[in-house]
């Protein structure tokens, strides 16, 4: 999460030099729920994070220059410069690519997880995240209860960051606490204070593993703050500063590093030296990206089909 | 004999029995087998292969895509082709794009029942094809034989792309052949359904017919009509389609779709700019009227293209 | 709900009788429900009735006339042949028509009540109803959670007749019961017997009464069972006999019918004989209908728009 | 001097004081004023009539065409017309079809702010109307200046008829003008943007300024190039289009959509059969590629049609 932090820091500092096309969404705050989920998950499982799974997206294997490639749009990214920030992924390791449609990776994830019980494999998890604006959408509810009725080892991560760019949530929904949507689903639901990185993957651990184990899908709703815009040209001067303040406004990596320091897990030095050598690692990361190639519209196939015998000639 | 519905059926069949890959999703399909049909007893003949989705276009679309991405070849029915519009989001902005965006293939097929039949309205009568064949990343089928609607619907599940089956719910029982087809045309070919030299009709699925029955009445008239049946709509196949208006000089081209857009517009558009010297008049269009489209006969009638007012344009069109 | 019954029997005996074009739905077995609902509402309240709502159209004031002119295409009816069987209503007076999409009419209501709202008319209810198969449709949950946040006074039926076409509903929905999706949403949830006609009334007047005075959205959820097909091309072979003949597959008609004998509320006679006057009042108007002319093409408008000087003449 | 982007707040703020049926629902349209801003201060300026919605498309347009149905006249801003794809069923299927079936208005307008910029990606650049313009029932505006964009959402909000106002991103901050008109063309007439002789170029949007370009690059070389502005794609005004080829007996149809079907096949194939004779030299289009919009601004510059490629179509049309 130090990383992704880092990286994110970063990669935000590039967009305000206008060194990056197009926007910059930060998961700022929220890296300790994405990182657990992405620890909690292994290999052979399928992770489809969204617009601020940063941490997760790490935790689950992404090299950092494939975040920055696609950022910059560098041709040698997985994207190859047709898409980019967020929208990124390489599907056939498990780890698909959003699409920008709230909503629309739940069931997407669904199918995923029928195909692997049709392979006749056990013990897959798929997880995917959405915010609390994204539980609006009729997506998230047909995906949703999908799954249920499907009982498939779906982990869906609600992050409940109190605003959908602007929209707060008693604009968007109108229920106590959203884990209560999880008995209308027939899912098993969790709530967990996602300031908190121990109680993240304590309670994300054990709703992958109950998934794991067989009961069906699982919600977890975690509670906190974006601390940062919607995206870097965003201010979020909507967010109250009493928000800001109380305990949801706490940083998690902040709290986090207390921790570790508090419990002697690591001493100070150790820590500044592990920041120090993460942000030598992003910086040369992004050396390296800069200097890599951007597409090339001349050598580009313009064809959006697998079969590019079907590719209708009059429209080339 | 069997019809263009059966064999749908037997086409689905053979995917299944053929392909591990290959499972079907889609609301009463199981144990029901359809709305129409279309799936009777697979379900029984192979277990857990056919199954029943919740009232869900949207998931049951995007479940598919999922599928694909790990390997499968899922076949998602729609109970009507206008029932896709909860599903259209994930069609062409997921399922279109997958590969695209990712080097993943996203092999599914979306059967889509489409069009007219007396007294069905404006909301179980649709046909979608042009307007999905504007997102590139799709191929669209339109097949308006019993052989096409079993050897279009056997390549639509071997395509690595996202193929949408558009079948004509009006040919499911009135159409009938002879037995299964052992060959076929490869998909993106049209087909000369009626050779002829005095003018050229392109069409595609259930107005293949109303164009042949015009050919047949104006043939009495002492007109040979040529009826090009596109059977796929992407890609269109405008090699075929001006090579006939280059033995014909004349060009109609007719859709039950309504009239902004569409096939027909694509037709006369490509026609006019790659063959506008092949061109001894005009070339025509033929829709559906610009309204929703209505339940009763009478209107429905009067609504769509029918043999008499194909005709009715061709004699126009030969004047000229 | 009598009036329904017998109305529906007999279009669907024309229906057999191959004197319909398109298919009949029937609401047999749901008229308790869908009577009561009709029953509880007001002139000036907003209505969108579903497939099997007969009873409640004709509760809310629908003439008999339109349902059978809508039916068999007169050019007289609402829908003037341009639309058939359950899709009808006149939207000025409250009566909304619905779309075959299942669940897009209820945003639609919400925004009637919206509507209603701006002009600060107080004390309008607005009703739709919906299947447990439509509760599976995205436009539910983003319809039900924005009446939600809005706090509308709307009332949503859901006539769980156990089977959407012929979907049981353990692949529809994986949750206990259905009520308990109200909590999620944060709406007021009920529960109803709907093979009982007393319980229906007072279920659902209790939710009216309480849309009405200001709770916000009411849901209802009543068990029940289609005692017909899905449509009456369907013989229904797919619903079990055991559950046909357990507490659910009773027929609330007969029930009301022996309740009102028990209590001696009506007397066999006047029974027999309010039945056959419904009967009468039925042939007279289907045979009225059959002298009707249909709609003529040559008349029609072929326009879509309510602004004609906007079509688009080469479109004509 | 005020922005296209000003242009739509204030024709939005004038609604709102003439008419008192009008109010905004959309996603952070309230306080925040739109992710473009293109509310800014209207929440403020109007208390309790700019609604923020929650993310729900499909229920923003349904609960449209309901107030609509009580006489409101709501004005529903989508954030990206993207994102109009989970409310694409209530657009095409309910709101086009409400006042055929039931012969009550539905004055609703949907907001989609359409087309590429650079950096947005596949599902921030969209130019959704001609997928919507093949449904009967809706009018759909396009914009392609300052003015327009002022009057022509001024009407839109009068019409009885729900319309589709695809106002362009690229064009919200890049285009100026010195004041808000008092006069306008009405919905449904075209435009001469550039008068000329050699050439006529029909497009619409933010391609107009890139044909503009064009023509001035080609009045360099001697040609005279006719620019027509179509204002809306449905209906389009043939009548103008016509004319304009009879002037100059050659056509180019200029889109930013994808090359099967929509607007240019729709120009192009009206004139071919309206105007064949008019035509010295075949009709021909330009479009964006077919493929989803990349990202990557070299990419993306390709992928549309820009001044140069229209300037190098146009040469080629012209050697004809
Ligand atoms: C269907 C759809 N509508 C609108 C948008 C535009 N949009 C992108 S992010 C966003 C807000 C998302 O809020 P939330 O789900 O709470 O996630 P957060 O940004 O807070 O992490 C919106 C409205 C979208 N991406 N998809
Ligand atoms: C979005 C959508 N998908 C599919 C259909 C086709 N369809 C019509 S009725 C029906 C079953 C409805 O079941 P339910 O909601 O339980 O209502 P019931 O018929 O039992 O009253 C289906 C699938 C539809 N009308 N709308
Ligand atoms: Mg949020
Ligand atoms: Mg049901």
């Amino acid at each position: 999460m130090l990383l992704a932090r880092v990286l994110e820091e970063k990669l935000a500092s590039l967009y305000r030099a206008g060194k990056i096309n197009g926007g910059v969404f930060l998961g700022k705050g929220q890296e300790a729920l994405s990182a657990s989920l992405g620890m909690s998950l292994r290999k052979g499982d399928i992770f489809a994070p969204l617009i601020r799974d940063q941490a997760g997206r790490l935790a689950f294997g992404e090299d950092i220059l494939e975040a920055v490639r696609t950022y910059m749009g560098s041709a040698l990214g997985p994207m190859r410069g047709r898409e980019g920030n967020v929208h990124r992924g390489r599907p056939k390791d498990g780890y698909y690519a959003m699409i920008s449609h709230l909503g629309a990776m739940i069931s997407v994830v669904c199918g995923g997880l029928i195909a692997r019980r049709f392979k006749g494999e056990k013990g897959v998890v798929g997880a995917t995240c959405i915010g609390d604006g994204g539980t609006s959408t009729g997506a998230f509810h047909e995906a949703l209860n999908l799954a249920a009725v499907e009982k498939l080892p779906l982990v869906l991560l609600i992050a409940n960051n109190q605003f959908a760019y602007s929209t707060p949530n008693d604009r968007e929904f109108a229920c106590h606490d959203l884990v209560d949507r999880a008995i209308g689903y027939g899912v098993e639901g969790h709530k967990v204070d996602a300031t908190d990185l121990d109680a993240c993957l304590d309670v994300v651990g054990r709703a992958v593993a109950r998934a794991r184990e067989g009961h069906g899908p699982q919600m977890v709703v975690a509670s906190l703050l974006r601390l940062s815009g919607h995206g870097e040209h965003d201010d979020a001067s909507y967010i109250p500063e009493a928000l800001k303040a109380a305990h949801l406004g706490q940083d998690c990596l902040k709290t986090a590093e207390c921790t570790l320091l508090d419990r002697k897990w690591i001493s100070p030095e150790e820590l500044a030296e592990l920041t120090g050598s993460i942000q030598q690692q992003v910086e040369e990361a992004i050396a390296t990206v800069q200097r890599e190639p951007a597409p090339d519209p001349a050598t580009e196939t313009w064809c959006a089909l697998a079969t590019p015998g079907l590719d209708d000639t009059f429209c080339a | 004999m069997i019809t263009y519905l059966e064999a749908i059926r037997e086409a689905q069949a053979k995917a299944l029995t053929d392909d591990p890959r290959v499972y079907i999703y889609g609301q009463d399909v199981g144990r029901f087998g359809g709305a129409f049909k279309a799936t009777k007893n697979l379900a029984h003949e192979f277990p857990g292969r056919v199954l029943d989705a919740p009232i869900s276009e949207d998931a049951m679309v995007g479940s598919a895509i999922g599928a694909a991405i790990e390997g499968m070849r899922p076949i998602v029915e729609i109970q009507y082709a206008d029932f896709s519009t909860p599903g259209f989001n994930q069609i062409v902005n997921h399922a279109a794009s997958l590969y695209w965006r990712t080097r993943v293939p996203c092999p599914i097929t979306v059967r889509l029942p489409s069009g007219g039949t007396a007294g069905s309205g404006p909301f179980h009568s649709q046909s979608m094809e042009g307007v999905y064949a504007q997102y590139p990343g799709l191929v669209i089928l339109t097949p308006a034989t019993v052989e096409d609607a079993y050897s279009m619907l056997l390549e639509a599940v071997a395509i690595d792309d996202p193929v949408l089956f558009c079948e004509h719910k009006y040919l499911y029982y009135h159409l009938k052949a002879e037995g299964l087809p052992t060959e076929a045309l490869p998909v993106g070919k049209a087909r000369i359904a009626r050779p002829g030299r005095d003018v050229t009709v392109v069409t595609y699925s259930a107005m293949v017919h109303e164009a042949l029955a015009a050919a047949e009445e104006l043939s009495g008239e002492g007109y040979e009509v040529e009826v090009v049946d596109l059977r796929s709509i992407k890609p269109i196949d405008t090699d075929t389609v001006l090579a006939s208006v280059a033995r014909t000089g004349r060009l109609l081209a007719v859709g039950e779709a309504w009239p902004w857009g569409g096939v027909t517009a694509e037709v006369v558009a490509r026609v006019a700019s790659e063959g506008l010297a092949l061109l001894d008049a005009p070339p025509r269009r033929l829709n559906a009227k610009n309204t929703p489209i209505p339940f009763h006969p009478n209107l429905w009638g009067t609504h769509r293209p029918t043999a008499p007012t194909v005709a009715r344009a061709l004699r126009d069109l030969l004047r000229l």
